[in-house]
C-alpha cells in the first residue's frame, strides 16, 4: 500500500457523543460569522488606532488586549477572519484545482502524459514552495489574494500527487470498468464516476489544508510579503506581534490561537465529513 | 509483471534526474527574468538609496552579461552549468560553489536532525496514544493537529524565550555544535512531527486492524509488542514515502528558522538571492535542492525496500 | 443434549451458555460447546451467525468493545473467566493454535513466513535459535510445504494461496498445541489445495489433538468431523454426531443447508425450496429468519423446450494474450449459443478471467478473434464497440467493488438503463424509473434495498443488484466471473436458481467462470477446463464430469466433494 | 568566568551582533550602511571628524586646498603599512580614489560622493593631489566616512571577489574570515599605529579577536546580549530599550546620526503630491509624535526638519514647522479642490480618490511598520487614502527607479549638510534610474544654494546658505520627516567596556573596547 492510499483510508467512525465535533462546529460558525459580518461581533473598528492606548493587557474593555497601535486585538482577530479564510479557502481551492488538473490528466492521459506530469511534479517538488511563492509575489505584488494564490501554487504539487495515485486506483476499479462495460462514453465516465470518487477522500485532507495554508501565509507575512497593512490578517498579526512577545504576548497569542483552533476545527470537521461520506456510502 | 533489467532502471532514473535538473534550471532562469526587478539596480541601490553613475550601471550590467539578448544569456547559462560552473553570485560576489559549500553543512545538519527529531516525536506520540483508549487517541491526534498548525517563526521565538532566555538551557542564537542545533531543529521538527504523526497514525490504526495483527496476538504476543514491533513497521511506509517531500518542505521552512536563530544555511541564502534577483545563486541552490530531493528519494526507495521487501520501487514520484 | 455434557478430564475447552455482545447487539447467545482431546468438532452456519466470534472468544480475543458472559468457560478444567492478558498469552500459541479465517492476509506481508512460524516458539521459550529454526522447517515439512528451506525465507506475496494457508496452519502447529482452532481454513482455495489442507487437519486429529473447525461447506464436515454444531443467528440450533446430523437433520435450517449443496443436484434442479420469491421482502433473509418447516422440494426448473436453434452468439477463435513474458491465455477457442451455459473451470491464475475480459472486449487479445452475433468484436476500435457493448455484460465476483460506492443501487441501475445505444433513444427519467423497478423485481431485489448503498446490502442482495445492472441494457450474453464464490452456500443456492430462471425466461447465454467444480457442474451445458492459459479439455458437462479425459480434470474431480457414500466410508 | 576589569586590558574575544549583513565587505563597492560598520573596524580614513564636525588629520597629517576648492593636496603619514605589508603612500591614495570612481567597482555611495573627482596626482611618495571638477566643500567631511576608507592597492588589485571577502586596510582589525550569513571574524592588527584623533588609546586594539555576528531577528538579538552570549549588540530594539536601561548588567549607548532623518519622501512629480497644498495637508495630517511615543516606546525623538539635529549647520527653526494639525490639513485640501468625500470617508475629486502609494521594503521592522500604520490612520482622518505596499527589495527598487510611488521611506546618513544636495538636488532627480532625490524636487533656487555652499569653505557662509536651503525645503513640504537615524548599542557590562561610537556617522567603534580575557 502506498502512502497515499493509506492517508486516504477512510477515517474510523464510532458512534459516540462528540463534544469535540460540536465545539469545532460552533467555533467555525463563529469564524464564518466573523468573516461575513464582523461588525456583529465587535463594536470597535479594526484600524481604530489609538497610540495612547498601546499594549493594554487583556481586560473587560479589550478582551484580547491592544496592540502596538492601540488597536483592539479582539476586533482585529474578528475582522481578520475574512482575510484569513480567504487565504485558507482560496489557497486550498487553487491547489486542489491545479492538483486535479495535473493528477487526473496523469492518471487518465496514458503513459506519456503520466510520465510528463510525473516529471512536472518532480520539478515542482524540487522547487521549494517558498521560492515559487516569492516569485509569484514579485510578479503580482503582495496582499491576501496574491498570498492565497502563491500558497495555492506552492501546495498544488502535493495534491496532484495524491490525486494522481487516487485516480489511478479509481480508474482501475471495478465500478469504472462496469461503467465502461455498459458502453458509456469516456467523458461521461470521468465526469460522473471517476472524478467524484477521486475527490471524496480528499475532503478531510482539504480541510486540513485550510489551516495549513493560513500558517503558510503567516510565514510570508513573517518575511514581510503577506497581507498588506493595515489589513487584519491572523498570520500577519502573528508575525508582527512576535517581536513584542516578551512585553505583550497577547498581540501574537490570540491570532495564533485562532489559527490553531481553526486548523483543529476544520480537521475535526473534515474527518467527520469524510467519515460521513464513507458512511453514507456504506 | 516483469521488472525491466537493472541497467535500464538505472538509466531511466539517471535520465529522469537529469531531466528534472535541466527543467529546474530552465524554469529558474526564465522565472527570474520574468519577474520585475533589475539585479543590477538592486545591487547598486542597496540601503536607502545610492548614487551610482550611469557608467557604473552599464559596467555592472555588462559584467554579468545582462546586456545580451535573452536567448544568448540562456545558452551561456546552460553552457556554464553543463561544464559544472555555477557562476559567481551577483549579490554576494562570491562563487556560487563556495557559497553553497559554506552554507550547506549547516543546513544539512539542521535538516537531518530535524527529520530525526520529527520521527522520534511522531513515533513516541503515536506509540503512546494508539492504545485501546479513545481518549488517548483523541488527545494524541489533537496534539498532532496543533503541532502541525504551529508557524515556525512563532514556535521558534517561543522556544527561544522559554529554553534559551528564561531557562538558559540552550544558546540563544547560532550556538555552535549540537547544543546550538537543538532549538532550531525542534522548531522545524514539531510541526513536521505533527504532520508525519497524522499520516502514521492513520496507517498504524489501519495496520492494527489487519488480521495478521490478531494472528500475532493469537500466538501469544502482547498488544504493546504487536504495536511496536509489527504494526509500526507497516505504519512507517507512508511517512517514509513522505520523507522525500518533507526534506523539500524543510528547505522552505528553514528560511524562517535560520532567520529566527541567526543560522547560516541555504534556505536564507535562497531567500536573499531571490530578493536580489541573483540568478547564479538561485539556480545553484535550486539545483542543489533538486539534487538533494532526487537523492533523498533514492534513499527513500532503498529504505522502502528494506522495510517492505515486497516492492522494489514504491512510487515513481 | 447429552453429547455436549462436558467431561472435565477429557475436555480441552468448554463453554457453557456463552453470550457475546457488541454495543447493544448480542451476536452470540447462550452457546455451549466442548472440544475434547482427539475430537473434531465442526461449527457450521450461515454468514454472520457468530461462528468466528465464538471461536475468538474461546481464546480471549473477542475484539475491542465486546461484552462476554458465560456460566462456565474452562481451559483444561481451569476457569478462564477473569484471566488477565498475561495469563491468556501463556495459552495462546502454546495451548491453543488458532488459524484465522482471513487466511490470505493473516501473515505479516513484510516478514518471511519462517519468522512468523518461529514467533510462537520464540514467545513461549522454544529453545535457542538453531532449535527453533529446525523446528520451523520440521513443521513446514509436516504441513506439506515442498522445499521448506526456500519457502521459510519467502514472504507471503511470494507464496501461492495454498502455501500461505499451510504456512498459517504451521504457525498454529509450531508448538503442537493440544487444541487447534481453524476458522474456515479452506474457503477461497481451489479444490486441489483444499484437499491437501483437509488431509493435514485430519493428520492433527490422528495425533490425539483436539480440533475445532469452522466452515460452511458441508462436504468438508462430512469428511472430517466427529461432531457438528449448527449455528444460526448467534445460537446453536442443532448439535450432534456428524453422521447423524448430516443424514438425519432435525432442524429445518440444517436441512436447508444440506439442500443447498450444488454438487448434490443435477443441472436443471432447484437448490432452494420453491421458486425464488420476488417482492418487498428480502428473499435470503426471508429464508433464513423464517425457514420453511417442511422439507425442501427440489422441483425441476422448467426447461424451455424447442426454441431457437443453437446458433452461436459468442465465439472465440484461438485467442492469445501475453502479459510481459507470461502467457495468460493461449489458443483458447469456444462457441456459446443462446440459452446455453459454457462453464470455465481451472485453478487460480489459469487464465479464466483474462478469457472473460477478452470476450467482453475489455482486453484486446494479442492474437485470435472474438465475434459477437457473428460480427467482429475484438478487432473493433473501442469507439465502434461502445454502441454495441450493451449486448454483452459482466457480473463480477466482487459485486461490492463493481458498484460506485457513492451511489445508491437505484442510481447505479438508472445509470445502466439510461444508456446511449445505437437505435434506441435514451429512456426518459420516468420510463427509466419504471424499468428499474421491473429489473429489481426480475432479480428478486426488494424495493427497500434500491435506495441503499451497496455496502449496506448483504452479499446475496449485492449479487442480485449486479445481475440487475447487467440485465439493464438487455444483453444477449452474460459473462459471470465467479458470481457466487463470495457467497455462503444458502445464498449461493438462491443466486444459482435465479440465474437458471433468468436464462430460461430471457434466453440468455452464460459464460460462467468458477473454480468450484460442483457449481460448474450444476450450471453448465458445456465446460472448458483451463490450466496455465490453455484449454486442456472441453465438452458437454455431463460427459466431462462422468468420464474425465485429461489427467488434470481427474485431479480436479478427485479433490472435490467425493460422493457422499464414498466419503463416509473413507474418513471413519 | 572572570568579569571584565575596570582598566583596559588586552586579549580576549569580543562578540558583537548587528542586524544586517553586508553583501560585500569592501565599502567602496555598492555602499550600504552595514559595509561602513565593518569598514570602520578595518580601514582607516584620510581624515577624521571631531565632535564638532571639523576635519582632523588621520592618515593625512595635513592638507592644502587650492584653486578655489578645486584641488586638495594631502600630506600623508610615512609610518603606516597596510596589514598585507604594503606601504601606505600617495600611490595608494590615488589607487583608492580611482577604485571608487571606476564603474567596474559598482560603487553606489563612495563613487557617488566623488562625482566631482577628476584625478589624483602623486606629487611625491607621501603627497597626493586630488583634482576636482568644481569647488566641493563637503569633500573633506566625506573623506572621514568609512565608505571612503583607504585600502591596500595590492589588495584592490586582487579583484572584486577577493576584495569583497576580505578588504585590507591599515586599521586596528584584520578580516580573517567571513562566514556568510553568520559572522565575520576580525583579528587584531598587532602593528597598528594609526588611530584616529578620537581614539582613547594608541597602539594595537585591546581585543584579540572580534566576532561580528549577524542576528536579524530583533528579539533574538536582544536576548543574546541579555544572556551575555554576545557582548555588544546594535540596533537595540526600541521595545527592549527600557528593559536594557533598567538592567544593571547592560549599558546602553545611543547616539543620533547626522544626515537626512528617516522620512517619507513625497513624490512631487505626479499627482496628488505635485500640488504643494496637498503636500502641506499631508504633513499636517500626520501625528508622528504620538506614534513615536507608542510604537517606539518614546525612545526616538521627533525630527521635524530636513537635517538631523546633529548635522553641521543644522537649524532648529524648522523643527516644528509641520505640527499635527488636521484642521489645517482639511482646509488645505478643501482649497486644493478635494472637497468631497466618498462613502469610505476618503476625499475625491473628479471621481478620483485622494490616494497615495507608500513603497515599503519587506524587511521593515514591526515598529516602523506600526508607525506607518499610524500615519496611514491619521491621514485617513483627513481623507487621504494611504496604500502601504510592502514589497521585496527588488520590486521596491524597480518601482522606485521608475518613479512609481507617491511616498517612499528613506534616510541618508552622512556627516555634511550637503546631504541636502544629494537628496533634493535636481541633478539627482533622475527619471527612470537610480536617484537619490526621491521627492523629485526641482528648485533652481535650491540648486543655486547648494552650488554656492559647495564653493565656499567659510563656515559662516555655509551656515547661511544651508540655513536658506533648509527653509526652502521645509516650506516645500517635500518630506514627512520622522526621527533621526540612530545607532543604539547595548553592551554587556560584565564582559565588555569601552565600546564607543565614532563621530563621523556614529558608527560603532571597537578599537578602544576591551573584554574579560576568557
Ligand atoms: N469486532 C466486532 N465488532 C462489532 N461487531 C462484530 C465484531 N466482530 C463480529 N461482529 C458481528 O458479529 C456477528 C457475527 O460475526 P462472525 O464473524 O462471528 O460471523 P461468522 O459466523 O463467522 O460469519 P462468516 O461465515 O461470514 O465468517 C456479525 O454480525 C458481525 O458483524
Ligand atoms: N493486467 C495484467 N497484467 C499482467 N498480468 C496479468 C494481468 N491480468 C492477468 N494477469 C496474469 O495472467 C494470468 C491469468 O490471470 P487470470 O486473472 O485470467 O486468472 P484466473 O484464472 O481468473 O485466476 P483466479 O481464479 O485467481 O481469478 C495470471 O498469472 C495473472 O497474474
Ligand atoms: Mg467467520
Ligand atoms: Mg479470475
Amino acid at each position: 500500500m502506498t502512502a497515499l492510499t493509506t492517508s486516504l483510508a477512510p477515517a474510523r467512525t464510532r458512534s459516540r457523543p462528540r463534544p469535540g465535533l460540536f465545539a469545532a462546529g460552533l467555533f467555525l460558525t463563529l469564524v464564518v460569522v466573523a468573516a461575513l459580518v464582523p461588525g456583529l461581533l465587535t463594536s470597535y473598528a479594526p484600524d481604530g488606532i489609538k497610540p495612547a492606548e498601546f499594549f493594554r493587557s487583556p481586560s473587560a474593555e479589550h478582551w484580547f488586549g491592544t496592540d502596538q497601535n492601540g488597536r483592539d486585538v479582539y476586533t482585529r482577530v474578528v475582522y481578520g477572519a475574512g482575510q484569513s479564510l480567504l487565504i485558507g479557502l482560496g489557497a486550498t481551492a487553487i491547489s486542489l484545482g491545479l492538483g486535479i488538473l495535473l493528477g487526473l490528466s496523469a492518471a487518465l492521459g496514458g503513459r506519456r502524459v503520466d510520465f510528463a506530469v510525473g516529471r512536472v511534479l518532480e520539478v515542482l517538488f524540487a522547487f521549494p514552495g517558498l521560492l515559487l511563492a516569492l516569485l509569484f509575489i514579485a510578479v503580482f505584488g503582495t496582499g491576501a489574494v496574491t498570498a492565497a494564490i502563491a500558497v495555492g501554487i506552492g501546495e498544488a504539487a502535493g495534491y496532484a500527487r495524491l490525486i494522481r495515485s487516487q485516480a489511478t486506483t479509481v480508474v482501475r476499479s471495478g465500478y469504472v470498468e462496469a461503467a465502461r462495460g455498459l458502453g458509456h462514453s469516456p467523458a461521461r465516465v470521468v465526469r460522473r464516476t471517476v472524478l467524484p470518487n477521486v475527490l471524496r477522500p480528499l475532503a478531510a485532507l482539504a480541510t486540513l489544508g485550510i489551516g495549513q495554508s493560513v500558517v503558510w501565509a503567516s510565514s510570508l507575512s513573517f518575511l514581510g510579503l503577506g497581507a498588506q497593512p493595515p489589513a487584519a490578517e491572523w498570520g500577519a498579526m502573528l508575525a508582527d506581534g512576535r517581536t513584542f512577545l516578551q512585553y505583550a504576548w497577547w498581540t501574537s497569542f490570540f491570532p495564533g490561537l485562532f489559527i490553531v483552533l481553526t486548523t483543529l476545527s476544520t480537521t475535526v470537521l473534515g474527518r467527520r465529513l469524510q467519515a460521513w461520506l464513507d458512511v453514507r456510502s456504506s | 509483471m516483469t521488472t525491466p533489467p537493472l541497467y535500464r532502471r538505472v538509466l531511466v532514473r539517471v535520465a529522469g534526474a537529469a531531466l528534472v535538473l535541466w527543467a529546474a534550471a530552465t524554469v529558474t532562469f526564465f522565472a527570474l527574468h520574468l519577474v520585475p526587478g533589475d539585479p543590477v539596480l538592486v545591487l547598486l541601490g542597496g540601503g536607502s538609496g545610492a548614487n551610482p553613475t550611469p557608467e557604473t550601471i552599464a559596467a555592472t550590467r555588462h559584467a554579468y552579461g545582462l546586456d545580451q539578448p535573452l536567448y544568448v544569456q540562456y545558452a551561456q547559462h546552460l553552457g556554464r552549468l553543463l561544464t559544472g560552473d555555477l557562476g559567481v553570485s551577483t549579490s554576494l560576489k562570491e562563487s556560487v560553489g563556495t557559497v553553497i559549500t559554506e552554507q550547506l553543512p549547516s543546513t544539512l545538519q539542521l535538516t537531518a536532525l530535524a527529520l530525526l527529531f520529527a520521527w522520534l516525536i511522531a513515533a513516541a506520540v503515536i506509540l503512546l496514544s494508539t492504545g485501546e483508549g479513545a481518549v488517548g487517541r483523541a488527545l494524541g491526534s489533537g496534539l498532532e493537529t496543533v503541532a502541525a498548525g504551529l508557524p515556525h517563526f512563532w514556535l521558534g521565538v517561543v522556544l527561544l524565550y522559554v529554553f534559551a532566555f528564561r531557562l538558559g538551557w540552550f544558546p540563544v542564537a547560532g550556538g555552535t555544535g549540537f547544543i546550538g542545533l537543538v532549538l532550531p531543529a525542534l522548531t522545524l521538527a514539531v510541526p513536521l512531527a505533527g504532520y508525519l504523526g497524522q499520516v502514521t497514525r492513520v496507517a498504524l490504526l489501519t495496520a492494527l486492524d489487519q488480521p495478521f495483527v490478531t494472528s500475532a496476538r493469537l500466538r501469544g504476543m502482547s498488544a504493546g509488542a504487536v504495536r511496536a514491533r509489527r504494526a509500526l513497521r507497516h505504519a512507517l511506509l507512508p511517512p517514509l514515502t513522505l520523507s522525500g517531500w518533507a526534506v523539500g518542505a524543510l528547505f522552505s521552512s528553514e528560511v524562517v528558522v535560520e532567520a529566527v536563530f541567526a543560522r547560516q544555511g541555504v534556505g536564507r541564502a535562497l531567500l536573499n538571492a531571490v530578493i536580489a534577483r541573483d540568478l547564479p545563486l538561485v539556480t545553484g541552490i535550486v539545483l542543489l535542492i533538486a539534487t538533494v530531493y532526487v537523492l533523498v528519494n533514492l534513499a527513500v526507495d532503498l529504505l522502502y525496500a528494506v522495510v517492505d521487501p515486497r516492492v522494489r520501487t514504491p512510487r515513481e514520484i | 443434549m447429552t453429547s455436549s455434557t462436558p467431561d472435565i478430564h477429557d475436555a480441552l475447552i468448554s463453554a457453557r451458555n456463552l453470550t457475546v455482545g457488541f454495543g447493544d447487539r448480542e451476536v452470540v447467545r447462550g452457546v455451549s460447546l466442548t472440544v475434547r482431546r482427539g475430537e473434531t468438532v465442526a461449527l457450521v452456519g450461515e454468514s454472520g451467525s457468530g461462528k468466528s466470534v465464538t471461536a475468538r472468544t474461546l481464546v480471549g480475543l473477542t475484539g475491542a468493545g465486546a461484552r462476554v458472559s458465560a456460566d462456565g468457560l474452562t481451559w483444561q478444567g481451569e476457569d478462564v473467566r477473569g484471566w488477565g492478558e498475561r495469563r491468556w498469552r501463556r495459552v495462546r500459541g502454546r495451548g491453543i493454535g488458532f488459524v484465522l479465517q482471513d487466511a490470505l492476509v493473516s501473515l505479516d506481508p513484510l516478514r518471511p513466513v519462517g519468522k512468523e512460524i518461529e514467533d510462537a516458539l520464540r514467545l513461549h521459550g522454544g529453545g535457542d535459535r538453531a532449535t527453533r529454526r529446525a523446528r520451523v522447517l520440521e513443521v513446514m515439512a509436516q504441513v506439506g510445504t515442498p522445499d521448506p528451506e526456500l519457502r521459510a525465507a519467502q514472504r507471503p506475496h511470494e507464496l501461492s494461496g495454498g502455501l500461505r494457508q499451510r504456512a498459517l496452519i504451521a504457525t498454529a502447529l509450531a508448538l503442537d498445541p493440544p487444541l487447534l482452532i481453524a476458522d474456515e481454513p479452506t474457503t477461497a482455495l481451489d479444490a486441489t489445495v483444499q484437499a491437501q489442507i483437509l488431509d493435514l487437519l485430519a493428520a492433527a486429529r490422528s495425533r490425539e489433538r483436539g480440533l475445532l473447525f469452522i466452515t460452511h461447506d458441508l462436504g468438508v464436515v462430512r469428511r472430517l468431523a466427529d461432531r457438528v454444531a449448527v449455528m444460526r443467528g448467534g445460537e446453536i440450533v442443532e448439535e450432534g454426531e456428524a453422521a447423524a446430523v448430516l443424514e438425519d437433520p432435525q432442524h429445518p435450517y440444517t436441512r436447508t443447508l444440506l439442500a443447498a449443496d450444488p454438487a448434490r443436484h443435477a443441472k436443471g434442479t432447484r437448490l432452494t425450496p420453491g421458486p425464488a420469491p420476488a417482492g418487498p421482502q428480502s428473499p435470503e433473509e426471508g429464508n433464513s429468519t423464517h425457514p420453511t418447516e417442511e422439507a425442501p422440494r427440489h422441483a425441476p426448473v422448467p426447461r424451455r423446450t424447442g426454441g431457437r436453434p443453437h446458433e452461436a452468439v459468442l465465439t472465440a477463435d484461438r485467442i492469445h494474450k501475453t502479459f510481459g513474458s507470461r502467457d495468460a491465455v493461449r489458443d483458447v477457442s469456444f462457441a456459446l449459443a443462446a440459452g446455453r451455459t459454457l462453464g470455465i473451470v481451472g485453478e487460480s491464475g489459469s487464465g479464466k478471467s483474462t478469457t472473460a475480459r477478452i470476450a467482453l472486449g475489455l482486453t484486446r487479445p494479442d492474437a485470435g478473434t472474438v465475434t459477437l452475433h457473428g460480427e467482429p468484436w475484438s478487432e473493433l476500435p473501442e469507439r465502434e464497440r461502445r454502441p454495441r457493448r450493451h449486448g454483452i455484460q459482466l457480473v463480477h465476483q466482487d459485486a461490492l467493488s463493481a458498484f460506485d460506492p457513492r451511489w445508491t443501487v437505484r442510481r447505479s441501475l438508472i445509470d445502466a438503463v439510461r444508456l446511449r445505444r445505437a437505435g434506441h433513444p435514451v429512456p426518459a427519467p420516468d420510463e427509466a424509473a419504471r424499468r428499474v423497478t421491473e429489473l429489481a423485481a426480475q432479480v428478486g431485489l426488494p424495493d427497500d434495498t434500491l435506495d441503499r448503498h451497496p455496502l449496506s446490502l448483504s452479499g446475496g442482495q449485492r449479487q442480485r443488484a449486479a445481475l440487475a445492472r447487467a440485465l439493464a441494457p438487455s444483453p444477449a450474453v452474460l459473462v459471470l466471473d465467479e458470481p457466487v464464490s463470495a457467497l455462503d452456500v444458502s445464498v449461493q443456492a438462491q443466486v444459482l436458481d435465479l440465474l437458471a430462471e433468468l436464462q430460461e425466461s430471457l434466453g440468455l447465454a452464460y459464460l460462467f467462470i468458477s473454480h468450484d467444480l460442483g457449481v460448474v457442474r450444476h450450471v453448465s451445458d458445456d465446460v472448458l477446463v483451463m490450466k496455465d492459459g490453455r484449454v486442456v479439455e472441453s465438452g458437454p458437462a455431463e460427459d466431462l464430469f462422468s468420464a474425465p479425459g485429461h489427467p488434470y480434470t481427474r485431479t480436479l474431480l478427485d479433490a472435490v466433494h467425493p460422493h457422499p457414500a464414498a466419503t463416509a466410508g473413507a474418513t471413519r | 568566568t572572570t568579569s571584565v576589569t575596570a582598566r583596559p586590558a588586552a586579549g580576549g574575544t569580543l562578540t558583537y551582533a548587528t542586524d544586517r549583513e553586508p553583501t560585500c565587505l569592501d565599502p567602496h563597492v555598492a555602499g550600504d550602511m552595514p559595509q561602513a560598520y565593518v569598514a570602520q573596524q578595518v580601514l582607516d580614513s584620510l581624515v577624521a571628524l571631531d565632535a564638532k564636525g571639523r576635519a582632523q588629520p588621520w592618515l593625512a597629517t595635513s592638507w592644502d586646498i587650492a584653486k578655489g576648492g578645486r584641488t586638495y593636496t594631502f600630506h600623508l603619514r610615512r609610518d603606516v603599512r597596510f596589514t598585507d605589508g604594503t606601504r601606505f603612500d600617495a600611490a595608494a591614495v590615488k589607487a583608492n580614489f580611482d577604485h571608487m570612481v571606476d564603474p567596474d567597482t559598482q560603487s553606489g555611495t563612495a563613487g557617488g560622493y566623488l562625482a566631482p573627482y577628476r584625478r589624483t596626482d602623486v606629487v611625491d611618495e607621501f603627497t597626493a593631489r586630488v583634482h576636482l571638477d568644481r569647488p566641493y566643500s563637503p569633500f573633506l567631511n566625506m573623506l572621514a566616512q568609512a565608505f571612503l576608507g583607504i585600502q591596500s592597492p595590492k589588495a584592490l588589485a586582487r579583484g572584486k571577489e577577493a576584495n569583497c571577502a576580505a578588504p585590507v586596510g591599515t586599521g586596528p582589525f584584520i578580516v580573517r574570515k567571513w562566514n556568510r550569513q553568520s559572522d565575520v571574524v576580525l583579528v587584531r592588527n598587532p602593528r597598528y599605529n594609526s588611530p584616529p584623533p578620537y581614539a582613547k588609546h594608541s597602539g594595537p586594539a585591546y581585543a584579540d579577536k572580534v566576532i561580528w555576528r549577524f542576528i536579524p531577528e530583533p528579539a533574538t538579538r536582544f536576548a543574546a546580549v541579555q544572556s551575555g552570549q554576545v557582548d555588544v549588540i546594535d540596533a537595540l530594539p526600541p521595545e527592549d530599550q527600557r528593559t536594557a536601561e533598567h538592567d544593571d548588567r547592560l549599558k546602553v549607548v545611543v547616539r543620533d546620526r547626522p544626515g537626512n532623518p528617516t522620512n517619507l519622501a513625497l513624490n512631487t512629480s505626479r499627482a496628488p503630491f505635485d500640488d504643494l497644498r496637498v503636500r502641506k495637508a499631508f504633513l499636517y495630517s500626520a501625528d508622528v509624535a504620538d506614534g513615536l511615543k507608542s510604537v517606539f516606546f518614546g525612545q526616538y525623538r521627533r525630527a521635524g526638519g530636513p537635517l538631523s539635529y546633529v548635522t553641521p549647520h543644522y537649524s532648529d527653526a524648522y523643527e516644528n514647522a509641520w505640527p499635527y494639525d488636521p484642521e489645517k490639513a482639511n482646509a488645505l485640501l478643501e482649497k486644493a479642490g478635494w472637497g468631497k468625500r466618498d462613502g469610505d470617508g476618503y476625499r475625491v475629486r473628479n471621481g478620483v480618490r485622494l490616494t497615495a502609494e507608500v513603497l515599503l521594503k519587506s524587511d521593515i521592522t514591526p515598529n516602523q511598520l506600526a508607525l506607518m500604520e499610524q500615519v496611514q490612520a491619521t491621514a485617513k482622518d483627513v481623507g487621504f487614502q494611504l496604500k502601504l505596499l510592502r514589497l521585496d527589495a527588488a520590486s521596491v527598487n524597480t518601482r522606485y527607479q521608475a518613479g512609481k510611488y507617491d511616498l517612499r521611506d528613506g534616510y541618508w546618513n552622512t556627516n555634511t549638510p550637503d546631504v541636502l544636495h544629494t537628496v533634493f538636488g535636481s541633478e539627482y532627480a533622475v527619471r527612470n534610474g537610480i536617484h537619490s532625490n526621491a521627492t523629485y524636487a526641482k528648485d533652481p533656487a535650491l540648486d543655486k544654494l547648494f552650488r554656492a555652499a559647495q564653493a565656499t569653505t567659510d563656515p559662516a557662509e555655509q551656515q547661511r546658505l544651508y540655513g536658506a536651503a533648509q527653509r526652502l525645503i521645509s516650506a516645500g513640504a517635500y518630506q514627512l520627516t520622522l526621527y533621526p537615524q540612530t545607532t543604539r548599542l547595548a553592551a554587556h557590562n560584565g564582559s565588555v567596556r569601552g565600546a564607543a561610537l565614532e563621530p563621523a556617522l556614529s558608527l560603532p567603534y571597537l578599537y578602544d573596547a576591551w573584554v574579560s580575557s576568557r
